[in-house]
């Protein structure tokens, strides 16, 4: 039993975050929100150059051939800094459900798009259903700027042109997230594989975007928590930095706890997502629930003790928070996750958790607990 | 105990509703909702129809006639209130000088300042904004530096610096404090001053709040000349003056319950909606649901039990921060229990860009435990002054 | 619109809050713990001559004639002082189901058990059933001491002789509360009246219940928040008293915010009851929920704040803290209040609430939401 | 990263399994559950079957063999923890020494004290109690006044009173500290003590607590003699000694995560019961439920990642008050949100007068934000020495 990183997997994530220190800065950031796509090609060129998007790609085509465990190193990272780019959609969720349908489906294109994923010539988004049955279109993340969408439903699974199937873009609340419309029923795609042995993979699409989110938010809870102490320790009123203050000192004492009890339950996501685990579904909410816990209390504290000046898009800490509040409800917010780990534990699903384990609409579906 | 109102209370109702509903600003006459009024046109906006209340005497019901109001209690005030919010009508732009500065006017100002500042403060002619925190004085307002120095015997000169002047980029005057005697320290040797934003040394630079709009400013003041006659109160007596102005702030004046209790009913609405459609979800959230429109209803109760207090000659004290702390977790709790109830579609924008209602609403509740005194500050203030806890 | 007490009802709250001071110590508590009822004969007795028994018995049958309200204020003050006589059982459900049997069913013996109340020779404990099938029994606070027991279902009420029905009695962690398990079957009782007409009378028991129990917990909280607030004026810590710290002020100062914002509530509850008004079940279970709330974080808190010395029964804290566990879950839960009150707000009952109405099983349907 | 047990861990784990199911008191076999272990038949009870583990060497799994040990690493314990609490085996008297003492008399305990003292504590024909609170020396520990003289070259003359000592009304020996410099203040000039409860001069008062039974006691210490070779450490190092108790009392030692995480699965049974009367009420309580539940787990994982960090060489540091706060609120989450599950039923007594499990869960759950350092110290020490804040 190990639980937690080894020197080499510290070390791939220490490289990261000198380049996400080097190369997203807050400027970055706001410059990524004025974009017409709210992130940075040129960036995502360099992360590829890095090797990062091809984390997870298997090294015959071209990647690193590591795991989602190492991928959830990388987002957390990728989350304190708050990097716009669409990691998550693309090098956790895309490249492992394009590795699935290589390994267990021999899907022809798989391999094409694995290598143009490693090489930062493709964007993937993915989107789930709850079933085979077109819907009047859903809206998923990063679709708009993508190269390729996968959709994955319980019984099958497509592969669509973004050029056929994205009817809109909406903007979000974080100027770096934009929401595409993807209608399957105008595209008349026939999907790649469907039948029952679609479930599993797509169950994994559900467990992959929440653990690699759930990363992510730990970062971001971590980043919000250093700006407030950061300030806390400068800002002076009554003749004292308010850090001094007990009431301060306590409310980033609990954050600090949320922060760090999220972390484990990440990795341990990570780890059972990347074996196969028979327990990697309810570890994948667990750590959901856990880490949008944590991120939105964190973006609660550090609003409240940054004061009015928090309050201002001039302060940098709106750009981590309303990522946080984003991502707390992507891929399931803190009540659907609770309420699937709930339907894992009691043995007869009980009836208010009827239908609970089913892969999300990835919209509809996304309740957010907002503190 | 009586909890009927008056036939008159009755009365008042029935007109103020009749009036509302016929000139609210709305989708379905093809006259709003307002832009933001944090925008110029917006601001501009909310001006015309807060003249628009003033010239069928709806802008200040419960001032004297003599100023555009009506001479009414507080418990019509409260009716009105719960009628204005029932409405869907306009925040008011006006809300700073109206509900916080004429209330300080009206017990610390000459006959001829009240004459002078509260009718175009009624209409909307003169917009009001607040020049108290500094960059250096939020939490710890005794801690301004901003100097007034006594020019000859009719006039002070000011200079410094306000911040998170509400309204401040489109406001026409500000009520702010200046440290008058330049050897005292915290509370003392403060003056509480009335001054035109368009005066001579006045620059505003405005500030995006988090939904990228202009909703508060920076001042400053760069050798303002002002009159003896714009001093609010003794010289010196800045402090108890705002004092004053702060109980009004914390307090029933600007946040009457209306605006929760019609919160929490939208709340229910949207509850009632998911559970339309998933019935398990639903009665996960219903916890926080009937949480928060219990807790509003209990805002609006207690706001009635310290209006029959006012009303059988009771004053109010720090009973204020109460309702502070009380009201701003009240509006956090409602708009948050609403975004839950959302989902990811809390964060959508417009197409013109701003965030839909709840997620606006949301974000102006975060500023609630912020403004107006932190709700750390107003802890304190509780437990020193109502508890009686060592300082 | 006026929401409060007059002067003549201030001065008969504050004339109750002087006869408890003096005849209702920690040490009286204690002594009831140990008796054999959990509460004293004669305290009885002496409540019954200052008149409080017979607040709301009409004066025809010796009574002051009062209403429900009056009755909430006197609730209030026993709570502060932690009364362990069955006071909202007899005074305030008691009487006023008697109140109501005389007056609108016209029951034959109800004047009879009036004077006994207002005289303090009589103990009337009620209880409430989902529906007129008899139960396995119920559980009912203090009908073993009592001379009358009273059973109101949704479409019939009992009147029993406790000789004929009360099967057992189990103490309570609270040691002035028991609980007599009473049997309708055993009894072979009657009904004193049946059919529609009862609803209304029915839910005015658990609306009563509700509104004079949480008066009480208004009392408790407030008298909790008393004893932390002068423990922690005394104890030193670090050189400084522990109230001088801002972790404890602020905990405290939560507590009065939710103590005096319930307050009112109750007295609204308590006018809406005595005027029938419309709102008058919401009223009451906005009271209770609020109460509950108020009482029980009142509770943590000052246990939190009195330390070690709070976890012993040498401090008197525990005699309040578990009076107020036990009657946050008396007459409905926050949470039974909280859905009866959504239950209320919605024009159709929406699924999750159906069926919460009915006046609830005393026992088996209060459920306890502890902090 | 290697989510699996060993095949040594797993048949270690299968072996405690066997030993713990063929040997738990219980009702089937007629052998528990015992009495309450503050009751004195209770205390017996617990005592035989601490020593019924020490013979068969389950006791104290991780200390060397030699004291009675496997010598097994921190998983192991992880281990054998999950399948004692998983078991339903009795709480264990001796916790205070076995957990506490322990780890301290093997970092600073001399060889003697070692083979003195570490095997009757395991067996638990010594059970120990703490004694380091006093009085006016709660959270504030570095207050202590209780005095130890020196007397000759072989011993030391002990005065003073402790308080809050833990199975205080029944131990045989006493850990503490006592001020050995009577010039020195705060942390300075503390000498950690090893005192038998039989010594003259010692008078023990039960304390009655919450449950009405003497879970812990005073000590009053009247003119104690007591040899040299019974301080722990070097006289005047008693606070650096006492900080290493202190690390096992929040952290990881006392607190294995398996008593969490059985908890929370029954919570999960009684939450499935009530869905299967009440569906909507339990879809209230799914949130609370499934929060707890989620919480034992993070503290399970959190565990793990700290014995990995353990393992790999690393040190515990000031993470212990963040397991402390973790722990102590997740315990009190699993047991009040059965309460709320339970409803009134929680608080019925036994025949016996005993509280019920759940609610005697919950009452020693309160005790968990007080003990060891109240949950306000361990947020400063968090605040201060985590994540640097000013002092």
């Amino acid at each position: 039993m190990r639980l937690g990183p080894d020197l080499d997997q510290q070390e791939l994530a220490g490289a990261f975050r000198s380049f996400c220190d080097k190369e997203c800065s807050a400027q970055h950031i706001r410059d990524a929100w004025d974009g017409d796509r709210g992130w940075s090609t040129e960036r995502w060129k360099r992360l590829a150059e890095i090797g990062v998007l091809g984390v997870r790609v298997p090294e015959a085509y071209g990647g690193m051939g590591l795991s989602d465990f190492e991928m959830a190193l990388i987002a957390e990272e990728a989350g304190r800094m708050a990097l716009p780019e669409p990691l998550v959609d693309t090098a956790a969720v895309g490249a492992g459900l394009l590795d699935d349908l290589d390994r267990l489906v021999g899907w022809p294109p798989a391999p094409g798009w694995l290598e143009r994923v490693a090489s930062g010539d493709a964007v993937v988004a993915v989107g789930t259903l709850d079933s085979s049955v077109a819907s009047p279109g859903i809206l998923v993340h990063a679709a708009g700027e993508a190269d390729l969408v996968l959709l994955a439903a319980p019984d099958a699974i497509w592969a669509l042109d973004p050029a056929d199937c994205v009817t809109e873009v909406r903007r979000g609340l974080d100027g770096t997230r934009r929401f595409a419309r993807v209608d399957l029923g105008s595209s008349r795609a026939l999907p790649v594989v469907s039948g029952e042995q679609v479930r599993s993979i797509s169950v994994a699409v559900t467990d992959r975007g929440a653990t690699a989110t759930a990363a992510m938010l730990v970062g971001l809870g971590a980043g919000m928590l250093d700006m407030a102490v950061s300030y806390a320790g400068q800002r002076r009123q009554f003749g004292r930095q308010i850090g001094s203050f007990q009431a301060v000192k306590h409310q980033l004492a609990d954050v600090a706890v949320r922060v760090e009890f999220a972390r484990p339950a990440v990795w341990r996501a990570a780890a059972s997502g990347a074996s196969g685990d028979a327990t990697a579904s309810r570890d994948a909410s667990v750590a959901k629930a856990l880490a949008s816990q944590a991120a939105l209390l964190a973006s609660r504290t550090a609003l409240q003790v940054h004061g009015a000046v928090g309050y201002t898009s001039e302060c940098d800490l709106h750009l981590w928070a309303k990522r946080a509040w984003s991502l707390a409800s992507a891929w399931g917010d803190v009540t659907f996750h609770r309420r699937r780990v709930l339907a894992s534990l009691v043995p007869d699903p009980a009836p208010p958790l009827q239908g609970q384990a089913q892969p999300m609409d990835t919209f509809r579906a996304d309740r957010g607990a907002l503190l | 105990m009586d909890l009927s109102f008056t036939p008159e209370q009755e009365a008042f109702r029935a007109e103020a509703r009749a009036w509302l509903e016929a000139n609210v600003p709305s989708v379905s006459r093809g006259t709003g909702p307002l832009p933001s009024l944090d925008t110029p046109e917006g601001f501009e906006a909310h001006r015309a129809w807060e003249r628009l209340m003033f010239e069928n005497r709806w802008s200040v019901v419960s001032w004297p006639q003599r100023y555009g109001g009506r001479g009414l209690g507080v418990m019509e005030w409260l009716v009105f209130e719960e009628e204005y919010w029932r409405s869907g009508a306009p925040l008011r732009v006006g809300q700073n000088g109206i509900f916080l500065l004429a209330p300080t006017l009206l017990e610390f100002g000459t006959p001829e300042q009240r004459e002078r500042f509260l009718p175009p403060m009624a209409s909307a002619e003169e917009v009001w904004c607040q020049g108290w925190s500094e960059p250096d004085a939020g939490s710890d307002l005794a801690g301004i530096r901003s100097r007034a120095d006594r020019r000859g015997s009719d006039g002070w000169v000011l200079n410094g610096q306000k911040t998170w002047c509400s309204r401040g980029a489109y406001a026409d005057w500000l009520f702010g404090l200046f440290r008058s005697d330049p050897d005292t320290e915290r509370h003392r040797g403060l003056t509480y001053f009335l001054v035109p934003m368009d005066a001579p040394g006045v620059t505003v630079r405005p500030i995006a709040q988090l939904d990228g709009e202009p909703g508060f400013a920076e001042v400053f003041f760069d050798d303002v000349e002002v009159p003896v006659d714009q001093v609010l109160g003794e010289p010196g007596q800045g402090w108890e003056v705002a004092m004053a102005t702060a109980g009004s702030e914390r307090g029933l004046n600007l946040r009457s319950p209306a605006r929760y209790t019609v919160a929490a009913n939208r709340l229910v609405e949207l509850w009632s909606e998911v559970a339309s459609r998933d019935r398990d979800l639903a009665a996960m959230h219903a916890d926080a649901v009937a949480s928060a429109w219990i807790d509003a209803e209990a805002y609006r109760l207690a706001t009635y039990a310290a209006a029959t207090r006012l009303a059988s000659g009771g004053k109010a004290g720090s009973e204020a921060s109460m309702n502070k702390i009380f009201w701003s977790e009240t509006d956090l709790a409602i708009h948050a229990t609403a975004l839950a109830l959302l989902g990811a579609e809390a964060e959508l924008l417009s197409e013109e860009g701003r965030p839909g209602d709840w997620m606006d609403g949301y974000l102006f509740s975060l500023a609630g435990p912020i403004y107006a005194g932190t709700n750390e500050i107003q802890r304190n203030v509780v437990a020193e002054r109502v508890l009686g806890l060592p300082r």
